[in-house]
């Protein structure tokens, strides 16, 4: 990467950080045959080996993570991950310095026809999360930035921390912010907080209630209402060849996703589980090339590992085959690597790496299949899937999670902001050993703070449930 | 004109004797089971001081948590205002007021003339109040007023992760005896506190000079660390014990009552 | 056979000596200074109390969340498996156990040998736990044992409802303040305690028989409470309930 | 007893004697949680509407088994009185998606309660026509489908009929409202609240019939202006006065509120001729004065706090939430500052829904009364 394209405006600082961590990874993947930061001589070292201008990156980067990423198992999907977080940010970088409308959005929102629009979408939350998956200090700053202002602890981080970040300026200010009435009224709030405080135009697409044909055609409607509403706001108008084009891109990223959740269901478990909240997180680039490369890069990872019959965990142990029926620890990957070398627990499957078969592939005819399928997409999409109706679509998923993935047990590590999830936890956990017998260990965290569980009591928790098997 | 102002808190009780503008006598004890038993006795020992009694009261305002249950007050007042009002007399250019108390954490406001126009307090949970500091000089073996010197011995601060004043009195259990460095152990004690009270006060928004009053500003490592996570000097009340600063401001708005009153009989 | 088990837990340290299986010897020590030291303490009494040595002692098991601070060789075991084991000792029909510990509450469905299938804990905040009955009987000017001497004379209950152990605590003071009598109070405490344990409880489904254990499950009106609230009996071991997982610690067959 | 007392003192749930009535009749009750369901309809299709609330009830050990301690005290307080056999009076149960907890009820409340018909209304988070539409939709297929449950029907006629019973109330309640702008004050915020709260749980005509003759009452009464302030109280669903209480207790005076049960569901009418009477429904709640999970709507809440707080010439404004709201708790905070910066004294009070640690509550109070109304 050439440091050159950094832009030195103090609102690309989040960006240029995730292009440069990016890159600083690839750096360290690429030195030929180390397999921990010890094999360099320890993270003093490295910092040493690497350009002058990474070592404030280095700095930044929790070390257990590259420790993780330099294991033999883990080197391709780290290379998937960083590169990744380099070329898709490169890619926003670019598109914001040649001055393109900049739209924030709501995670879980079918992008496509926003690129299609020539606008610059980028997910809202994951400004903030992706600082939580890979720095010390995660998004924390801005968290508590948020909270100063004077908003409750409450709230989802996923939201706090990048609304932090807005309020510091360390990341641009959207012309626009789109956002989906599912799932929670923690993120809608933070969206209305930052559309007054900065005064920018809210779009709101509404997720319908029902799965069924009526939801279906409501949303069609509301994302043809956000594409008038966009051209209104930014002047861009839809253009249908590249609809086609973004949508092509989705189209093999999601394809590419669902095979190698189809690989999910094999033992030994063929996937390794450090990068499985990046998986959720870079469903933020659908309609970008990076999003196919990502999951092609994954599937062929695991496809590989499947072919040879190999395994994630070491020799001799048993496999234990855990679901995160809610949610992962984005600030803590190490810790799934750390369940496998430990307790030989793979990581099988959750809701927010879930998607159902046939949330499948966007019929390109026209621009009106486009929409139609990206519609039906959008319904499907996680966590606004689940939250969108009735528990019983919730529910489904996690029986279908334990059933297709063979799981031992359902860790619930509830997220502490979801007020859904813990409504609705005892009746998840109760009709899955209802259905399948399969018992569930629950307990609190929050998906993007440290110091709510860290990670040492995680593993506290982990290891005195394996102890009483 | 002598007036007194008499704080009943959750863990101390403290009464200022005022003589016009100058404080005669103050008194601090640890509570008894009742607020008023408290009051009579904090009080009664103030004035003992001040070789006065009960008789030479013309105005009595009462605070704190048991400020409605003193027989012998005139009326009462909130804390908030008594701290606001107290700080302010200390130093004219405070604005801003942290107080930390037994249970609560106030960050108050205050105008040029000392009276309260915003605050905030701690909810749903007691964490970064003194009951902390209590609960963890407690396993550290030291008396709560030691437990400051020995945070400003420490060099590197531990983190002290769990947010609950009980879980993380078990922690630091462990970090002792895990042979962590006692005085890093008070040092991270301190700055987990300062961290909390740093998000309320950025919440109404610091103003002014900004001082410390309650007990907990008697503890240097709280006070430093303070310092550097607000990045500000606190105002050092030298001339006044911080933890009478209630029962003062108690005391000044019993002598602007009393005044008020004989404006009133005298037109 | 003789055995040894040392449960560290975060208010006291507990040791027991079984001799094929029956309680010969047992302490039970608060946490004071060092936990090292407690344990060392705990283990010592013990074994006086036994008249025997520790080097003659082949099965020795750890537990409890100090349990690192056992310096002498032992087994470490979980402490839902001990609970679970300890009960299932001298209760075979137990079921549900439920266990009040310093910072947390527990509770486990286990099977007939024993073993357990499926819990949950409470551990992220102190309130309903037996911290909270020290803060409590603090406020009282009482010791914690006496809470059911006390309770029984109680006209009324008072509400506790402060989520917060600390809250609770000044709740509790300002109770006093308003002149409501220690009786009603403990009562309102017991009742709160008991009810939150039913709550767990339900949480995971309630399988007869109930066992409870930890050092609340001496107090009677808190298992009154519970009972009521659950409708159910609920037992207590015949020995000191605060035992259990020092106990289940001893068991040579209990998971490592 | 008078009206006026009677309304006041008009006990919930079983207790309640108008409901009680209405069951020896062989009527049925529709419980129905949130200001967006339209109880004209229900009313039409000669069921009644009673409001799900759960005064009285303090502890909420039965309903934490299924909602955790992040959830909001609200919902967690209805499922308990549900849990607890004290709606074993509804014969239907009819959930809006007002705020995503409340909504949560209608899926362990059909597994744990089992109220013999549920149904779930929806309504979307924003405003739009598509949205209005939707809404519309939504309560047609409520209405009809109401029909095939209790085998009735209900005709434009009878929809506004209805409608012209529930704007009697609207107007008596804005008399009300009017009637607490003066210095002098004759009726107390608490008060207030209690005659309001009745509204909701019993028939409506007869409340109508009863809210006039208080009304009456109330102006004959000379009111007070010995208080040291008036407030506008806003915030979320406020079942309890003894909140108004402290507040009048510290030498307060509540004289208007922005609260959903409270002026939201009173302020504006529907239009009671047309040809679709449905319309004319959906149109008023979905455009009214917005609860704050209407996106893009905070301008309107802030505007509609300030008009309120000026015709009633508030001296200071107290926004209360319940802990673990999302809505609010954002809501709350954000309305305190739009309100500072213009010049109104606010303060954000966070509680329980069943008050706890009143103490605190006071100390707060105290000093917001202290700072808005010195000496």
């Amino acid at each position: 990467m050439d440091t050159s394209q950094l832009s030195d405006r103090k609102d690309r600082t989040i960006i240029n950080n995730y292009m440069k961590s990016g890159y600083m990874g690839l750096l360290l993947l690429e030195m030929e045959g180390i397999t921990s930061l010890a094999d360099l001589g320890g993270p003093e070292a490295i910092r040493g080996f690497l350009p002058e201008e990474f070592q404030d990156t280095f700095d930044l980067v929790q070390l257990p993570l590259l420790d993780v990423i330099l294991k033999e198992k883990n080197r391709a999907s780290a290379k998937a991950v960083f590169r990744t977080a380099m070329d898709y940010f490169e890619l926003v970088n670019r598109e914001l310095e040649a001055g393109k409308p900049h739209v924030q959005h709501y995670f879980a929102i079918a992008p496509e026809f926003m690129w299609a629009m020539d606008l610059v979408p980028v997910a809202h939350e994951a400004l903030g999360a992706i600082s939580s998956i890979f720095y010390r200090e995660g998004c924390e700053a801005g968290i508590d930035r948020t909270l100063a202002e004077g908003y409750p602890d409450h709230l989802c981080a996923a939201q706090t921390g990048s609304v932090g970040y807005l309020l510091d300026g360390l990341i641009p200010k959207p012309d626009v912010l789109v956002n989906n009435s599912a799932p929670c009224d923690a993120s809608n709030m933070m969206y209305e907080y930052a559309s007054n405080k900065f005064d920018i135009p809210l779009v709101m697409i509404e997720s319908p209630y029902y799965q069924n044909e009526r939801g279906w055609k409501y949303a069609i409607t509301e994302i043809k209402r956000a594409i008038e509403e966009l051209e209104r706001i930014t002047g861009h108008t839809l253009d249908e060849d590249k609809l086609r084009e973004h949508v092509e891109h989705s189209n093999e990223a999601i394809s590419y996703f669902l095979k190698l959740q189809e690989l999910k269901r094999l033992t030994p478990m063929p996937d390794t589980g450090w990068h499985r909240p990046a998986d959720t997180l870079f469903l933020i680039q659908l309609g970008t090339p990076m999003s196919a490369a990502y999951y092609k890069a994954l599937y062929e990872d695991a496809k590989a590992r499947a072919d040879r019959q190999g395994s994630v965990i070491p020799e001799g142990k048993k496999e234990k085959r855990l679901a995160w029926g809610y949610a992962w620890m984005a600030y803590d990957l190490p810790f799934f690597d750390w369940l496998e070398e430990e307790h030989g627990a793979v990581y099988t499957g959750d809701v927010l790496t879930y998607i159902p078969p046939h949330a499948g592939v966007v019929d390109t005819t026209s621009v009106e299949t486009m929409i139609e399928g990206l519609a039906w997409r959008f319904m499907q999409m996680p966590m606004g899937r689940q939250t969108m109706g009735f528990s019983d679509v919730w529910v489904n998923d996690f029986v279908t999670i334990v059933k297709q993935f063979k799981v031992d047990t359902l860790v619930l590590a509830g997220h502490m902001a979801c007020k859904h999830f813990w409504a609705l936890n005892k009746l998840l956990s109760d009709k899955v050993k209802e259905e399948t017998g399969v018992p569930t260990l629950r307990f609190e965290v929050d998906m993007f703070d440290k110091r709510f569980t860290p990670g040492p009591e995680m593993r506290r928790i982990m290891n005195e449930y394996f102890a009483s098997q | 004109m002598i007036v007194a102002g008499c704080d009943v808190g959750s863990l101390s009780g403290e009464a200022v004797v005022l003589q016009d503008d100058s404080i005669l006598a103050y008194e601090i004890m640890r509570v008894r089971p009742r607020p008023e038993l408290t009051a009579e006795e904090v009080t009664a020992r103030a004035l003992a001081k001040a070789k006065l009694s009960f008789e030479d009261l013309s105005y009595c305002v009462s605070t704190g948590y048991g400020r409605e249950k003193i027989p012998f007050s005139n009326s009462s007042i909130s804390e908030i205002s008594c701290h606001g009002r107290g700080a302010h007399w200390v130093n004219p250019n405070v604005r801003t007021v942290i107080d930390i108390g037994g249970q609560d954490c106030k960050v108050i406001r205050v105008d040029k003339l000392g009276y309260m126009v915003d605050f905030v307090m701690n909810d749903k949970c007691a964490a970064g109040t003194g009951r902390f500091l209590e609960g963890m000089a407690k396993v550290l073996g030291v008396e709560l007023e030691a437990l400051g010197p020995l945070g400003l011995a420490g060099a590197s601060p531990t983190g002290i992760t769990k947010t609950c004043t009980v879980l993380a009195q078990f922690d630091v259990m462990c970090l002792l005896n895990d042979g962590e460095d006692r005085a890093d152990i008070a040092a991270g004690i301190g700055r987990a506190m300062a961290e909390r009270i740093t998000k309320m006060a950025k919440r109404v928004g610091v103003q002014g000079e900004v001082a410390m009053t309650g007990g907990v500003a008697k503890n240097a490592a709280v006070v430093s660390s303070l310092q550097d996570v607000l990045g500000l000097e606190l105002y050092q009340l030298e001339s006044v014990d911080p933890q009478i600063v209630g029962a003062l401001g108690a005391a000044l708005f019993a002598r602007e009552r009393c005044e008020r009153q004989e404006r009133r009989k005298a037109s | 056979m003789i055995s040894l088990g040392c449960d560290v837990g975060t208010i006291t340290a507990k040791t027991v000596i079984l001799k094929d299986g029956e309680i010969v010897a047992f302490d039970i020590t608060p946490n004071e200074g060092k936990l090292s030291q407690a344990v060392e303490r705990s283990v010592q009494n013990a074994l006086s109390q036994a008249g025997i040595a520790l080097e003659d002692i082949e099965n020795r098991g750890g537990t409890g969340a100090g349990e690192r601070y056992i310096s002498f060789p032992h087994v470490t075991k979980s402490t839902i498996s001990c609970l679970s084991k300890g009960v299932n000792r001298t209760v075979t029909s137990a079921r549900t156990v439920v266990d009040i510990g310093g910072l947390s509450t527990t509770c486990i469905h286990i099977n007939d040998q024993g073993k357990a299938m499926e819990y949950r804990t409470n551990d992220r905040c102190a309130s309903g736990t037996g911290f909270f009955l020290e803060l409590a009987a603090q406020a009282l000017e009482l010791k914690v044992e006496d809470f059911s001497r006390v309770a029984a004379s109680a006209q009324e209950k008072v509400r506790i409802s402060a989520q917060c152990a600390v809250f609770g605590e000044s709740e509790i003071v300002s109770h006093v303040n308003d002149g409501v009598d220690a009786a009603s109070i403990v009562a309102g405490i017991s009742h709160s305690i008991g009810s939150g344990l039913a709550t767990t409880a339900r949480r995971l489904g309630v399988e007869p028989e109930i066992v409870a254990t930890g050092g609340v499950a001496k107090l009677a009106p808190v298992l009154k409470a519970l009972e009521e609230d659950l409708g159910v009996e609920v037992q207590t071991p015949e020995w000191d309930p605060q035992l259990a997982a020092a106990i289940g610690a001893a068991l040579p067959d209990t998971e490592q | 007893m008078s009206a006026f007392a009677e309304l006041l003192a008009l006990p919930s749930r079983g207790e309640n004697p108008y409901l009680q009535e209405w069951k020896k009749e062989a009527g049925r009750v529709v419980g129905v949680t949130c200001t967006y369901a339209p109880e004209e309809i229900i009313a039409a299709s000669g069921l009644l509407p009673y409001r799900m609330e759960a005064r009285g009830v303090t502890d909420t050990g039965l309903a934490d088994v299924y909602f955790h301690r992040f959830n909001c005290t609200f919902p967690r307080s209805v499922l308990q009185a549900g849990l607890a056999g004290e709606y074993d009076f509804l014969d239907g149960f009819c959930v809006l998606n007002g705020c995503e907890q409340i909504r949560r009820l209608y899926e362990v409340w059909e597994k744990h309660v089992n109220t013999d018909y549920q149904y779930m209304i929806t309504i979307p988070h924003s405003i739009s026509d598509a949205g209005l539409a939707w809404y519309k939709e939504e309560i047609f297929n409520f209405k009809e489908d109401l029909g095939k449950n209790f085998g009735i029907r209900c005709t434009n006629e009878d929809l506004w009929k209805a409608i012209k019973v529930y704007n009697e109330s609207r107007r008596l309640v804005q008399e009300l409202y009017a009637l607490r702008k003066d210095d002098s004050v004759p009726i107390t915020g608490s008060d207030a609240a209690r005659l309001l709260f009745s509204a909701f749980i019993m028939p409506r005509e007869k409340y109508n019939a009863l809210l006039k003759e208080a009304l009456e009452e109330i102006r004959s009464k000379d009111g007070t202006d010995d208080y040291k302030a008036r407030i506008l109280v806003g915030g979320a669903a406020l079942d309890d006065p003894q909140l108004l209480e402290i507040i009048e207790g510290q030498g307060g005076m509540v004289v208007t509120d922005t609260l959903c049960f409270g002026s939201r569901s009173f302020g504006s009418l529907i239009e009671e001729d047309g040809d679709d009477p449905l319309h004319a429904i959906a149109k008023h709640y979905y455009n009214r004065n917005p609860c704050p999970r209407m996106l893009g709507q905070f301008k309107n809440r802030l505007g509609y706090t300030e008009e309120m707080a000026q015709g009633a010439r508030v001296d200071g404004v107290i926004l209360e939430k319940i802990v673990f709201c999302d809505s609010h708790g954002v809501d709350t905070t954000m309305l305190a500052d739009g309100l500072e910066e213009k010049g109104m004294p606010a303060m954000v009070l966070e509680r329980e829904y069943a008050l706890s640690d009143l103490g605190r509550l006071k100390t707060r109070v105290e000093a917001f009364m202290e700072r808005i109304a010195r000496g």
